[in-house]
């Protein structure tokens, strides 16, 4: 009954505006971390490469990535409570890391 | 001698308090660890802050938690 | 004693912590998740408490028969049991406010589960 | 008379009014007076008082406080101790009084609106706004790191408060899911404040600071690292960067627009606050500005790419405000003296924008009782003034020249280029740009697309004071966009102390 409900949710009849929305905040996504990864040239240039060669595949293999990202970001709290303990983890061993190696 | 024990029971009946299947049973649990921190706080050369977390500890959290639990056992009988 | 009731006393406020973490992340009953986050709390001032405390020490009150230079040298450090005080009375007021929200949602839905009540609602 | 006093009045004041104001039940013409006269003074004590520090009970360092150290024997007063704060301390300066006195305007205009547009003004609502003023204000002043974490906490509490009493749907459960993230972020926060205060034996930033840079305490240890850590992430609790935007965007959603409007200003104003304390301590580990810098690319790209997905238009504001903090990390993380001044001024211009287009907005939500974009269209004609004002903010926002935002975007990426990052300056025309689509999105959806036959619109007149608000904040963003060394000569002197 209930994944019936969701596919009615889903199947929601997709305007203009939501499509390009999409296609914009994507296109978006993919140029904007491209931009960022550039700057791991400061770390060393043979990985920048590395890194937008395997950002490139990523977004092509994993293409649609908005309308994931959309699902995992909501408003449920058991996940939102997943990844912020997930953070807090990324942000210790990192401070520990940088430290170290920076 | 007596630390090491306190120490074990907060722990243990912190996991004690959150294995409990009845939610009354797991409200009250919450004193002992509340009060164990307590005698923990006389110990570690802070009595003032021991009273105020014997208070606190093991009466108004526990008692708090205790009568959410009434009352919303209440509101589910109903609907049942 | 070979173990040094400090650096015990410091991972009993760990355990506690991480016991509270893991509470509020993998139990699903509010009530459960509530319990868990009283105790982080209880974890946090042991750990403050556990930082001011001296082997040894004296408690931090100045009688008439003490010298200061002494008192200096052998007190425990009182700064961190003041904001120890202040934190708690700030837990249990939060604690207050977070029941009454949970009373009021569970008189709407007739449920203490988490992944009911606070679900994506979606648009 | 000293007027140092009154930078603790700065804070007495609102908490004396708002618990005033609580007693008064019912008793609406009082409550009215009251709070406007109040939210009046607010913005005009700051700029009364003179710059300097104000110690509370009168406890200057030993050095300075020869009563109390008479008689203490020389292992205090002979050494490094004595230079040592003895209580907490507030410090005024020309950045405080700027960031005060924005806060204290969109206070001002956030009662205005509640007052006007509520037929029944409550006591309670109004000591939370003037609740959350206060602890803001204690958070930008206070050099104490634990003083701040209580007033902290307060504000936290206030905001819940606000998104309790602001009757929109699914309001509690916002509500109870804010409060218990807070619960978790909030003591992670205190816990890395304390690694400190064991490190350094201080809870005062300033000798912190001191005993850090004179080699107390070694700046390496482990305990010093683990408390940046938790430091850190209690600040993107704080300020909502990610992983916190789902929910700080809900809180934005789910409050009324004019305490959105104070909420967000909240954020803003706690990132600035607790940001500049990070750096502060921390600057000599080169790790934290990447850190800083990286988080908010993040939040960046994250906040304004959801918001172009949202349908509900105080969402999409709210994700666009997470995203614009981005830009503030940013100005905070180059660590150059330029790089922290565009920042601070990018704070001061969101938090003015952020407030203009949530009340701006929030004229929709009046007329419609509906905030969801797709039931909602033709509201141009129905109100073009405050369409055209929602515009111009949006504009600014997007940082169009003449508007405030503009200089500050073009110092950031100014600062950006000479720091050798120009990457950044691009992530952050190519987001401006996505930032004014997604705007122009929600205003075609709500005002300018035909109006739908199923959409009601009330009869009941948008109050006067709603535009005169939207005017003021209008007023400003042209001030500081034309004129931006008014904001930016008050903000160096801080920046250039944190380099």
């Amino acid at each position: 009954m209930r994944e019936v409900q969701k596919k009615a949710e889903e199947d929601q009849p997709i305007t203009n505006i939501t499509a390009s929305a999409m296609l914009a905040a994507e296109l978006t996504l993919i140029a904007s971390v491209l931009v960022a990864v550039i700057m791991v040239r400061l770390i060393h240039p043979v990985l920048m490469i590395i890194m937008i060669a395997a950002v490139l595949i990523i977004a092509v293999m994993a293409r649609p990535i908005m309308p994931r990202l959309r699902k995992e970001q909501n408003d449920d709290l058991n996940n939102m409570m997943f990844y912020i303990v997930v953070a807090l983890g990324i942000v210790v061993a990192l401070f520990y890391w940088g430290n170290l190696n920076v | 001698m007596i630390e090491y024990v306190l120490m074990i029971i907060t722990v243990l009946g912190a996991i004690i308090a959150l294995m409990q299947r009845d939610l009354l049973k797991a409200a009250i649990l919450t004193g002992i660890p509340g009060v164990s921190i307590a005698f923990l706080f006389q110990y570690l050369l802070a009595p003032d802050v021991a009273l105020t977390q014997a208070i606190v500890g093991s009466a108004i959290v526990p008692v708090f938690i205790a009568i959410t639990v009434l009352k919303t056992r209440k509101t589910e009988e109903e609907i049942k | 004693m070979v173990v040094d009731s400090q650096l015990m006393s410091f991972f009993t406020a760990g355990s506690l912590i991480v016991i509270g973490i893991f509470a509020a992340l993998f139990l699903d009953n509010l009530i459960k998740k509530i319990i868990g986050l009283a105790f982080l709390g209880d974890g946090v001032n042991l750990f403050i408490i556990t930082m001011g405390y001296k082997p040894g020490g004296i408690v931090y009150i100045f009688l008439p028969d003490m010298t200061i230079s002494n008192f200096a040298q052998t007190s425990a450090y009182p700064l961190p049991f003041a904001l120890v005080l202040t934190n708690i009375v700030i837990g249990a007021s939060t604690l207050a406010v977070i029941l009454g929200l949970v009373l009021i949602l569970n008189k709407r839905h007739g449920s203490l589960s988490a992944s009911k009540i606070l679900r994506d609602k979606g648009e | 008379m000293d007027l140092n006093a009154l930078i603790a009045v700065m804070i007495i004041l609102p908490i004396a009014s708002a618990l005033f104001l609580n007693l008064l039940h019912k008793k609406d013409r009082t409550i009215k007076i009251i709070a406007i006269i109040t939210a009046v003074v607010l913005p005009i004590i700051p700029l009364l008082t003179p710059y300097g520090s104000h110690f509370f009970g009168g406890y200057l360092p030993l050095a300075q406080n020869s009563t109390l150290a008479q008689g203490l024997p020389a292992i205090i007063t002979g050494t490094q101790l004595s230079q040592f704060h003895l209580g907490i301390m507030y410090v005024f300066s020309s950045a405080q009084q700027l960031m005060i006195f924005i806060l204290g305007i969109i206070t001002f205009f956030a009662i205005f609106t509640f007052i006007n547009e509520t037929k029944k003004p409550s006591g309670v609502y109004a000591f939370l706004l003037f609740m959350g003023t206060a602890s803001l204000s204690a958070i930008l002043l206070s050099d104490d790191i634990f003083n701040l974490f209580v007033f902290f906490e307060i504000a936290a509490l206030a905001q819940v408060g606000i998104v309790v009493a602001s009757g929109i749907k699914d309001n509690y459960e916002t509500a109870l899911k804010y409060i218990l993230i807070g619960n978790i972020a909030g003591p992670l926060l205190l816990l890395g404040i304390v690694m400190l205060l064991g490190v350094t034996g201080n809870v005062n930033v300033t000798d912190m600071i001191f005993s850090i840079k004179n080699g107390f305490v070694d700046p390496q240890s482990p305990v010093l690292l683990m408390a940046l850590s938790l430091i850190t992430f209690g600040w993107l609790y704080a300020s909502g960067l990610p992983p916190f935007h789902t929910i700080k965007s809900e809180v934005y959603s789910k409050a009324l627009p004019h305490g959105a409007a104070l909420i967000q200003a909240f954020s803003v104003f706690t990132l600035v606050a607790i940001g500049i304390i990070i750096i502060r301590l921390f600057s000599y580990n080169p790790f934290t500005h990447i850190a800083i810098i990286g988080i908010s690319v993040i939040a960046m790209i994250l906040g304004i790419t959801m918001a172009l997905m949202q349908t509900d238009y105080k969402r999409i504001l709210g994700y666009l405000a997470v995203g614009e903090l981005g830009y503030i990390g940013i100005g905070l993380g180059l660590g150059t003296a330029l790089g922290i001044t565009a920042g601070l001024f990018q704070a001061i211009n969101e938090s003015v924008i952020t407030s203009f287009l949530f009340i701006g907005f929030g004229t929709v939500l009046y007329k419609t009782r509906t905030s969801d974009t797709k039931k909602l269209g033709g509201m141009m004609y129905v109100n073009p003034k405050v369409a055209l004002l929602v515009l111009l903010a949006g504009l600014a926002m997007a940082g169009v020249p003449p508007l405030n935002a503009f200089q500050s975007k073009l110092m950031l990426i100014q600062a950006s280029i000479q720091s050798g990052l120009p990457e950044i300056g691009i992530i952050m025309i190519l987001l401006s740009i996505v930032t004014f689509m997604t705007f122009m999105k929600a205003f075609y959806t709500v005002y300018m697309r035909p109006k739908p036959k199923e959409l009601e619109v009330l009869d009941n007149k948008i109050p006067k004071s709603t535009i005169i608000s939207l005017v003021a904040f209008l007023i400003i963003c042209i001030t500081l966009g034309l004129f931006p060394q008014i904001a930016t000569s008050s903000l160096q002197t801080l920046a250039a102390g944190l380099v």
